[in-house]
């Protein structure tokens, strides 16, 4: 195995053990030990995206996901000062087993799939500035010029609706 | 320059906002935002006149910013009219009821503007991150604005029940754009109808089919088609009314509109597609399944907004029909966007004056509560009965033209199955759903009502001339059909 | 993968952090003391001695640790003991973190990770020192350290959106998002005399800037979620090295906050009107990592002053500082920055 | 590159499959919140790799969109799962039951 492989090993369990320990029910009873372990995980995946040559999508996905959106979840816990769900049975309707084998065999449709479709897929040959601020910069600005403001329409609305629903009313 | 021109009616819908928002802050403490609601919706339409002005002069405009990612073709302009007339027609029935829920807050204008403008360039892209950004600017603003009523539970359950599986939703669609972009390289959707039309697929044939599959799933939360519906009459009954029609209405003519356009360019005619994922089955499947459960789930129902919740599941059904039916040229010189219209009509005039008395009664739309309301209001009651007798598609109204059309279209058209399916929809007509709410309303009086809205008689006038008009619906289509025939990519 | 690289990385990190963010950490404590007395007329600390030498009360910080080392390690009952163990060190590990990107001297050599987007990436890493200050209230299992936590959050939400506004316009004047890059272009001289330092270009934001580190920091006069004299803080059930652990994480981001500052708007190692010309090779190097301390001395001694000459604001007074005068006010110097660059 | 794509994107796959199963199994709102945020990022993932692969740096920019969706998607999400608790004391999902089928 090359250091490379190893790396990605690591990354990768140490992303997929976070998610699940969000998910499991037994691990992420208490919603705060789910967030935390999010974050984790998405440190993670941080490294992924370094592997993969994309710096400032990894620094940024830090400085977003973990820096500003787990610590909003936290805050969130925190202000509703929720207990563990550890005397709620998890009830398991028929819909909710069906979505989850249903979800096990996309994935295996999928990780099947993968097999005969990527193997064609082989690693271009990229310049030493791909990846980074400016590059990415460059992108945003030039091919996805209309989106990228567009999305600024899309942050405001989602600020105003969060004031819109959580803030007390003016009487 | 043409960029800023082109773009106008998604500017000057979220500038609506902008606007809405420094007026509601500007404006004094004690006064009621009600008026921003028609601040809004003269947005709304002064927007809608912008398309129409691009419509007539646009043609020719180009811009290199917005080539590949937005196209401002009739298509677009078509479907963003309807958006915009119906979020106006949704916008002037807002203020009363909220007035009456204790309920009117300046930031729901606001996230109304926001949502119409993402509605806009949900409409008019032709890249599936737009379409993307789109779907999300729209349905964040809808999320919030079900759960606007601080008073409601039920108000707020919709919005978490609506945002769990629209979010869900939005990531299988993005999931979807993702694999599309790794096997073509490429998210614009007319990039990737040429890329599997000219390239054999890679290796087996399952990622791109999965991708197509997940981009319908995604959308069809949305448009609420029968697998991915059942959030649609918990959120329909449970959001505020003014919602439920931006919901029923807008937003199921723009889903649409995206649904059709995707479809129609990304499988364009391409042959290897059909072997391995047909779509046209799966619209298909869709469609028979959406129709026959919205039906038959809606005998059943006894509170009004649910049974126009299960009525729009089966309208879906009927304009899904219509999707499978188009070939490659494009939906709009099909009947599906005349039905779409028919439908977007009735439907505000059937939940505005759902909206008129949920207002007054508390929050209770249970049918029950609505005996003898065509005694105590006659125009409304009259209106409430012609607009559900023209969704159920009973003969002189304009629904049943758009059925016939619908109908004539899939008969006309080379699909497979085309009359074992039509036929299958004719037993299917949801005139028991329209007939049983209608019946309800000629009973006795209970309490009463104090508006009549302009806006609904607008739209009564609005329905009948559209009734009228159906009997020569070659006259409508005629002009709609020459203008504006195949233009779906950009 | 090179080790080389990774050893030197390390030897620097362990220099920069250990022997210059520690040491000034340390002597800090004693600063700040003896500053306070001085402002408010004391003696200060001048009793802790070893062998009859009071050294002006230097050995004080020493007294500390020892007595932070030897006193009992405290923890409530109910407390979730991984999240409490945890806390303290969440606050004090990004803080030392941080300092691998920022450059100390001129070239690739005098920084640990000369990264492309290193201001972003410091501004990832010091949004973890939330978690230690919110987890720290949160699994004491004592309501006030709880609240004291949700304020410290609140108060960092708010003000870490401002300090990162606040960078927008530096990126737009100098392009880029290297710290190195930045001192480099802070070298310049506008007009031929006036060193192109961000204060100069960029004076709102640097005013701006301060204030919003200082709040993050939950130094006074925003030390609204500790209080040590008044309110309770999320550090209330802390006590011996966990506690000495907080305390030391706030001094260690003082010295961070002032090289950050320095580096940004100060012209980091810098030192203008020198021509390199007149002075042997090595030597400018040690001229230039020396501008760098004392120019991040100077900065802390602002802020020290800053901490015992200001009042405590009330913690509605803080959030509307934050959310009504600061953030507005730095996207209206992006925006004249804006106009600015697109007339120049 | 020594680690092939396919790893990637099973990585990303077995991710998003785990999100899915958080928001199907979970009744914690905020944990179906977090689930999806896992189900967001594993695109994100997707997204990243093909660049990677086929060099084409266009795609960080559509991550960039991603990643402000998932933050307002958050912002938006916790706000009615606030309002949620506000009504019912509590944000499990199962308990909100007001609408019925």
């Amino acid at each position: 195995m090359s250091a490379e492989m190893i790396v990605f090993w690591i990354l990768a369990i140490g992303a997929v053990l976070g998610a699940l320990a969000v998910v499991l029910p037994p691990f992420g009873r208490n919603p705060l030990h789910g967030a935390l372990a999010l974050v984790v995980s998405f440190i993670f995946m941080a490294g992924v995206y370094v592997q993969l040559s994309a710096f400032f999508v990894a620094v940024i996905q830090v400085l977003v996901y973990a820096g500003a959106v787990m610590t909003l979840f936290v805050f969130v816990i925190m202000l509703l000062n929720l207990t563990p769900e550890e005397l709620a049975q998890p009830k398991y309707s028929w819909y909710k087993v069906l979505s989850v084998f249903s979800a096990l065999a996309i994935g295996f449709i999928v990780a099947s799939g993968l097999t005969h479709v990527l193997v064609h897929f082989h690693a271009a040959s990229i310049p030493a500035t791909f990846g980074n601020a400016a590059s990415v910069g460059g992108v945003l600005v030039k091919k996805w010029l209309f989106v990228f403001e567009f999305s600024s329409i899309l942050l405001l609305s989602a600020i105003v609706g969060a004031v819109l629903i959580a803030r007390k009313r003016r009487s | 320059m043409n960029d800023i021109v082109l773009l106008s009616p998604i500017w000057l819908s979220a500038l609506t906002g902008l606007l809405v928002m420094l007026i509601d802050v500007l404006a004094a403490r004690d006064q009621r935002p009600g008026y921003l609601g028609y601040v809004t919706a003269t947005g709304m339409v002064v927007s809608g006149a912008l398309a129409l002005f691009l419509w007539r002069h646009g043609a020719a405009l180009t811009s290199p910013f917005l080539k590949g990612v937005f196209s401002f073709g009739p298509y677009t302009l078509f479907f963003g009219l309807i958006v915009l007339m119906m979020a106006a027609a949704s916008l002037i029935i807002a203020p009363d009821y909220l007035r009456q829920q204790d309920a009117d807050q300046g930031e729901f204008y606001v996230l109304a503007a926001f949502s119409a403008s993402g509605m806009l360039v949900f409409v008019a892209a032709t890249d599936l991150v737009a379409v993307f950004l789109g779907l999300e600017t729209m349905s964040l603003s809808i999320y919030a604005m079900t759960a606007s009523n601080p008073r409601s539970a039920v108000g707020a359950e919709a919005g978490m029940k609506y945002f769990v599986l629209g979010g869900l939703a939005s990531s299988f669609l993005l999931l979807g754009t993702a694999f599309l972009y790794g096997i073509t390289g490429s998210t614009n959707i007319v990039d990737i109808g040429n890329y599997f039309m000219v390239n054999p697929p890679l290796g087996a044939a399952i990622l791109p089919s999965f991708a197509m599959a997940l981009v319908i799933i995604g959308l069809g939360f949305k448009i609420a088609a029968v697998p991915f519906h059942f959030w649609t009459p918990d959120v329909y009954q449970g959001a505020p009314t003014p919602v439920t029609v931006w919901m029923a209405g807008a937003v199921k003519a723009a889903g649409f509109a995206v649904f059709g356009r995707l479809l129609l360019t990304m499988f364009h005619a391409n042959t290897f597609m059909h072997i391995a994922f047909n779509y046209k089955l799966v619209v298909l499947a869709l469609a028979l399944l959406t129709m026959t459960y919205g039906n038959l789930v809606g005998i059943v129902q006894t509170d009004v907004k649910r049974i126009l919740a299960y009525s729009s599941i089966a309208h879906a059904g009927y304009i899904l029909l219509g999707v499978y039916a188009v070939g490659t040229s494009g939906l709009l010189d099909s009947s599906v966007g005349f039905y779409l219209l028919t439908y977007a009509v009735a439907t505000i005039a059937s939940f505005g004056v759902v909206t008129l008395m949920g207002g007054s009664m508390n929050e209770d739309t249970s049918l029950d509560r609505f005996a003898g309301f065509g005694r105590r209001h006659p125009l409304l009651g009259l209106l409430l009965t012609i607009s559900l007798l023209s969704l159920a598609g009973i003969p002189p109204f304009a629904g049943f033209a758009g059925k016939f059309y619908l109908f004539k279209d899939v008969l006309q058209s080379n699909v497979q199955y085309n009359l074992p399916v039509v036929i299958f929809a004719l037993v299917n007509f949801p005139q028991i759903t329209g007939l049983n709410s209608g019946v309800g309303c000629i009973k006795r009086p209970i309490c009463c009502v104090i508006f009549t809205h302009l806006m609904l008689d607008v739209t009564l006038l609005r329905l009948r001339s559209n009734g009228l008009n159906s009997l020569h619906l070659k006259h409508f289509l005629q002009p709609l059909s020459s203008n504006l025939s195949g233009n779906l990519g950009p | 993968m090179n080790w080389n690289i990774v050893l030197a990385a390390t030897i620097k990190w362990v220099f920069m952090v250990l022997v210059f963010g520690l040491g000034v950490a340390g002597i800090l404590t004693w600063v700040e003391r003896k500053m306070s007395a001085v402002i408010q007329d004391r003696v200060g600390p001048n009793r802790a001695s070893i062998l009859g030498f009071r050294m002006l009360g230097l050995f004080h910080p020493l007294a500390d640790a020892i007595k932070a080392f030897t006193k009992e390690d405290f923890v409530p009952d109910g407390a979730n003991r991984v999240l409490f163990f945890l806390a303290p060190l969440i606050a004090l590990v990004p803080g030392m973190l941080a300092f691998a990107v920022l450059p100390f001297g001129p070239g690739d050599n005098l920084v640990i990770a000369n990264m492309d987007s290193g201001i972003i990436a410091l501004l990832a890493i010091t949004s973890f020192g939330i978690y230690g200050a919110t987890l720290g209230g949160w699994s004491s299992n004592n309501a006030f350290a709880m609240l004291g936590s949700l304020r410290a959050a609140a108060q960092m939400i708010s003000y870490e959106v401002s300090m990162g506004l606040n960078l927008v316009g530096m990126f737009m004047v100098f392009g880029t998002l290297s710290f190195s890059q930045i001192v480099y272009a802070q070298g310049h001289l506008l007009g031929g005399w006036l060193p192109e330092w961000g204060i100069v270009v960029q004076p709102l934001a640097f005013i701006l800037f301060m204030a919003a580190a200082l709040a993050e920091n939950k130094r006074a006069p925003f030390d609204l979620p500790e209080g040590e004299s008044e309110i309770i803080g999320y550090n209330v059930e802390y006590s011996s090295m966990r506690f000495a652990t907080f305390f030391l994480s706030e001094f260690f981001e003082v010295v961070l906050i002032a090289a950050i500052v320095t580096v940004l708007f100060l012209g980091g190692w810098q030192i203008p009107w020198l021509d390199p010309k007149g002075i042997a090779g090595g030597w400018i190097r040690v001229l230039q990592v020396g501008a760098f301390v004392v120019k991040t001395l100077f900065v802390i001694w602002v802020m020290m002053l800053a901490r015992w000459t200001l009042p405590r604001f009330r913690y509605d007074q803080v959030m509307k500082l934050g959310w009504k005068i600061i953030l507005p006010l730095s996207l209206l110097n992006i925006l004249v920055t804006a106009i600015v660059l697109a007339m120049l | 590159m020594g680690v092939p794509l396919s790893y990637y994107i099973g990585l990303a796959v077995v991710l998003f499959t785990i999100g899915a199963i958080g928001v199907a199994t979970r009744r914690n709102m905020l944990v179906v919140l977090m689930s999806l945020e896992i189900m967001m990022n594993s695109v994100n993932l997707v997204f990243i790799s093909f660049a990677r692969f086929r060099g084409d740096v266009g795609a960080h920019g559509i991550v960039f969109v991603v990643i402000a969706v998932a933050a307002a998607e958050v912002a938006v999400g916790l706000a009615i799962a606030i309002q949620i608790f506000k009504h019912n004391r509590s944000v499990n999902v199962d308990e909100a039951d007001k609408l019925k089928y």
